[in-house]
């Protein structure tokens, strides 16, 4: 065997191995330690994939944003006693499991070694499409409508997540020195990183997604260290929120009323539009996730 | 086994862990992780089948990065629920 | 030399299973929150390693992502732990 | 015209959506007139796009997005089948809206209008969208609008919500995955190009299996469906009657133009699996029936006629397998009961939410005089039954009629016995839910009824002019399951 597929091979194992950890544990705490564990092993298997795009996101959002969520759920409730299922179920559960992967692995067996029909047909038209980074070119024009709606997917999530919170927004308890001291050097540092990944994206691997997740991470942190601006539910954040999927339709509105159509971008300017869309959407994806978060906080901080 | 399909398996066999924890589980939140573990188990699907060819997908791996979004959107909805299933019973009123 | 960085490679990825345990065992939160931390950096040095191999610069990125993000998550911990 | 706007119809509402989200959650007044305006230029919309189909070469009006043909890009195309649930959701929409704006606690206050109009953006979408991966991301949609509209409720509604969310995620995942696997074959996200680049064998068998047990759970095909008589009653009744009369049926719609375009390819094992649905559809027929005659609570009697209702359109997959005549006959009955289901259904759940709002409970046992103090709101339960049922003169027999048609053609006698067995535990239900609002208010041992509070009078015509429309519509309904048939997919022939 050569080195390369040992390594395959051990981050086959490394995976599943997590992955069943992150499942089994009986603890709360111990199973959302092991999903977070997860993310970083699933952001090496998807460098190893020739993904670094996904490998970003996985670091960003995967382990980061949505790990400080399960993380704050479990600060928030202490351990709960777990329940078990009954011993019928585990037993159905288990078999079931067992002939659906020995179905679906003979099944993938079948998948054909051969490239789609679309990467030859991104790199036949990337030129003009505003983005020489494949990826981007992808999500912001050759299929901009899934991008459009996948904000539209984080918009009313945090609405309806907002919608749960029934009291108002309680004044900051004080916060430890060392968080303080913590967020000041994290602080720039997350929104210098997501600007970096914002810019870089159009060539190279990164964009809106990444850079949006770190800005959220950049609101998770000001809002953990006691900043009111970050912690407001009100208009302002509101319209952050859904700043990026109002700046999508209106450029779609905008190509169709001048006639090319439905979000038809103009090789003369689709360079522009692609960057300006992804700066809004980044700050807005920010703002929407980081509201998510403050949600949830605030679901538990009701006053007794 | 060649690595395609050692990966495919490995995507399929995430997904049905995660599935099978997912509908055993009784506890909130690990439900919730079990449904994240699943996901990433189509997403492992997603990405070796963009390794296909000599160069990566980029569409593939568009739709993993929407899939990966979608996920975490989901993931705090679901907490907030969470919340609000396990917060005391007098916090129920509006 | 590319042998070299599979076997680092390799490695790093049995430490990052080896922090699993510590992560996954606890019995504190602070123990576990210490060992992502931990992780946290290993599977940066691995996504640096992969860079490497692979000659794909955006893998640095993502290595820096990943740390930065793993301290979002201890200074969440760190702010809820404080509060109980 | 009409293919200018058709892309209007999902961003319209969902911009105006993220619109109502930014307006401060204590004017209400101001969210609730954002929802009416749209809801007025969404049906106006809808007409045109409507016309449209129906003058257009071909009956289809299509656009490629950012003027990408497929494989690169992702293609909405309006087909008879679009327009017939877009009319639906129009007329449904606009009910839902105006109960709402008129009293704001049938749609759970303030928060209902953006989370109702992303979801009815997403719906659109569903309707039209000929892209696989889009077509996950609308149902994300759907479901993420879904699940927290249901959480609106009143009471402890965030266990059912979060109960829902899971289901539904878990089917979206199977669902991604059927399309990862098409994808691995055909090499393309496009349903009709995927259509001729795929051939029988495990991957199609399995994407087709997938795709049915994971829109099976969203739309709650027996066995899958413990989740819907909890989820739909726990949601404030204008979410009932949206979750009920529409939202079941994006998942649905998805199964059966997933279905239309690539079960030819695959051979006998869709047929196999179209029995499958099939046997889940005639048990949902039959034990939705039974449980919706056991319940003491109204809505809990409509949410159970509703698994009933998503049992018969099961029954559409495999009474389409033989082709020809017979396929054309389900596919029209399946789309026409889908349309009568949904106004049926939105009038009722409608309807139990005046009732309830009045007498401040749904056991029937409180409901008694309801018939005297509220005749007309009692009048659309009725009508709407009858619908359900499969009797004239409503859209519902003409549903059913296509329906017995196409399995009487193909010999599938089976299926035929299950649309039958399932009509008469519908009068069964309806008939219960009948006499006990038409008990006197002071029968029995227990004190007289106090009389119903008061309810908003357009609230309460609201259910019944749906109601109407699904008997004005059977006169049309000729017409309209020829124009149908006659643009079947190319699929069924």
């Amino acid at each position: 065997m050569s080195p390369a597929s040992v390594l395959d091979v051990v981050l086959a194992a490394a995976v599943l191995a997590v992955a069943l950890v992150a499942v089994l544990l009986p603890s709360r705490r111990g199973a959302v330690s092991a999903f977070l564990v997860l993310g970083v092993v699933l952001a090496v298997l998807w460098a190893r994939l020739d993904a670094p795009d996904i490998a970003l996101a996985e670091a960003a959002l995967g382990s980061g944003v949505a790990g400080a969520l399960l993380m704050d759920t479990l600060t928030a409730d202490p351990a709960r006693p777990g329940r078990r299922a009954g011993r019928t179920a585990v037993v159905v559960g288990l078999l079931a499991g067992a002939v659906a992967l020995a179905a679906l692995t003979v099944v993938v067996r079948a998948v054909p070694d051969e490239p789609s029909l679309l990467p030859a047909a991104v790199a036949e038209e990337i030129h003009g499409a505003g983005a020489d980074h494949a990826v981007t070119a992808v999500l912001l024009n050759f299929r901009s409508l899934d991008t459009l709606l996948e904000a539209a997917v984080l918009v009313f999530a945090a609405a309806g997540a907002g919608a749960l919170v029934r009291t108002p927004v309680r004044a900051p308890d004080p916060v430890p020195a060392p968080v303080t001291a913590l967020a000041r050097v994290l602080l720039p540092a997350l929104v210098l990183l997501g600007t970096w990944l914002l810019l870089a994206g159009t060539s190279r691997p990164g964009g809106a997604f990444q850079a949006g997740a770190m800005f959220a991470g950049a609101l998770v942190v000001a809002f953990v260290a006691g900043a009111r601006f970050a912690a407001s539910q009100g208009t302002a954040a509101r319209a952050w929120t859904v700043a990026g999927v109002l700046a999508f339709v209106a450029l779609a509105a905008g190509t169709a009323m001048l006639g090319q159509g439905w979000l038809v971008l103009d090789p003369r300017w689709a360079g522009a539009a692609v960057l300006t869309v992804e700066t809004v959407l980044a700050v807005s994806i920010g703002v929407g996730l980081a509201q998510v978060f403050v949600a949830n906080s605030e679901a538990r901080r009701v006053p007794s | 086994m060649t690595r395609l399909e050692l990966l495919l398996a490995l995507g399929c066999a995430v997904l049905v862990v995660g599935l099978v924890a997912h509908l055993l589980a009784r506890d909130l939140v690990r439900r919730v992780v079990a449904l994240n573990v699943a996901s990433a188990g189509v997403m492992i699907v997603l990405l070796v089948l963009a390794t296909r060819g000599t160069e990566p997908d980029p569409v593939a791996q568009a739709l993993v990065l929407t899939g990966i979004v979608i996920m975490a959107a989901i993931t705090g909805l679901a907490l907030a629920l969470v919340r609000r299933v396990e917060a005391p019973e007098d916090e129920e009123a509006p | 030399m590319e042998i070299a960085l599979h076997a680092v490679a390799t490695v790093l990825l049995l430490c990052v299973l080896a922090g699993l345990w510590r992560a996954a065992r606890g019995p504190s939160t602070r123990d576990r929150v210490t060992a992502f931390a931990l992780l946290g950096t290993t599977g940066a040095a691995l996504l640096v390693v992969l860079a490497t191999l692979t000659q794909t610069a955006a893998l640095r990125d993502a290595a820096l992502v990943l740390v930065a993000l793993a301290t979002v998550v201890v200074v969440v911990v760190t702010r809820g732990t404080a509060e109980r | 015209m009409s293919a200018l706007l058709l892309p209007a119809l999902v961003l319209g509402p969902l911009a105006a959506g993220a619109v109502a989200a930014v307006v401060p959650r204590e004017r209400g007044r101001v969210r609730a007139a954002v929802g009416l305006t749209t809801a007025a230029l969404t049906a106006l919309a809808c007409a045109v796009v409507v016309g449209g189909v129906a003058t257009a070469p071909g009956h289809e009006v299509r656009v490629a997005l950012a003027g990408w043909e497929p494989p690169l890009g992702i293609v909405l195309r309006a087909d008879a089948a679009s327009a017939a649930l877009l009319v639906l959701t129009t007329l449904v929409g606009v009910a839902v809206s105006v109960t709402v704006a008129v009293r704001d606690d049938a749609g759970g206050g303030p928060a209902f209008w953006p989370l109702w109009l992303g979801l009815w953006a997403a719906l659109h979408g569903v309707y039209v969208t000929q892209d696989l991966f889009n077509a996950y991301v609308l149902l994300e949609l759907v479901t993420v609008g879904a699940v927290s509209l249901v959480a609106l409720g009143k009471g402890r509604s965030a266990g059912p919500a979060l109960r829902y969310l899971f289901v539904a995620v878990v089917g979206s995942l199977l669902f991604l995955l059927a399309i990862a696997l098409v994808y691995a074959e055909a090499g393309t996200l496009d349903m009709s190009a995927a259509a001729g680049r795929v051939a029988p064998g495990p991957l199609l068998t399995a994407a087709l299996a997938l795709t049915l047990v994971g829109m099976g759970a969203k739309m709650a095909l027996f066995p899958l469906h413990s989740w819907l008589p909890v989820a739909h009653p726990a949601a404030p009744a204008a979410v009932s009657a949206v979750l009920s009369a529409l939202v079941v049926k994006a998942a649905l719609v998805v199964l059966w133009r997933f279905w239309v375009a690539l079960a030819p390819a695959a051979g006998g094992a869709a047929h196999v699996l179209a029995v499958a649905s099939g046997v889940a559809g005639s048990a949902a027929v039959l034990w939705g029936g039974l449980m919706a005659l056991r319940q003491r609570r109204l809505k809990r009697i409509v949410a159970y006629s509703t698994v009933t209702q998503v049992g018969y359109l099961a029954l559409v997959l495999p009474l389409m397998a033989p082709g020809g005549e017979a396929a054309r006959a389900a596919w029209s009955g399946g789309l026409l009961l889908v349309v009568a289901h949904g106004l049926a259904k939105a009038a009722m759940f409608l309807a139990a939410g005046v009732l309830t709002a009045a007498y401040g409970s749904d056991h029937l046992e409180d409901l008694r005089g309801a018939m005297r103090h509220r005749p007309w709101v009692v009048a659309a339960l009725g009508v709407a039954g009858v619908s359900l049922a499969g009797l004239p003169p409503t859209l519902g027999f003409a549903a059913k009629w296509q329906l017995l048609a196409a399995g009487v053609e193909s010999g599938q006698w089976w299926w035929v016995a299950a649309l039958l067995a399932g009509g008469l535990l519908t009068v069964g239900y309806t008939a219960v839910v009948l006499r006990a609002v038409s008990a006197p208010a002071d029968a029995g041992e227990q004190a007289p009824e106090p009389p119903p509070a008061a309810v908003p009078t357009v609230q309460a015509a609201v259910p019944l002019a749906l109601a109407v429309a699904a008997v004005v519509l059977s006169v049309l309904a000729g017409g309209l399951a020829g124009l149908v048939a006659d643009t079947a997919p190319r699929g069924l022939a």
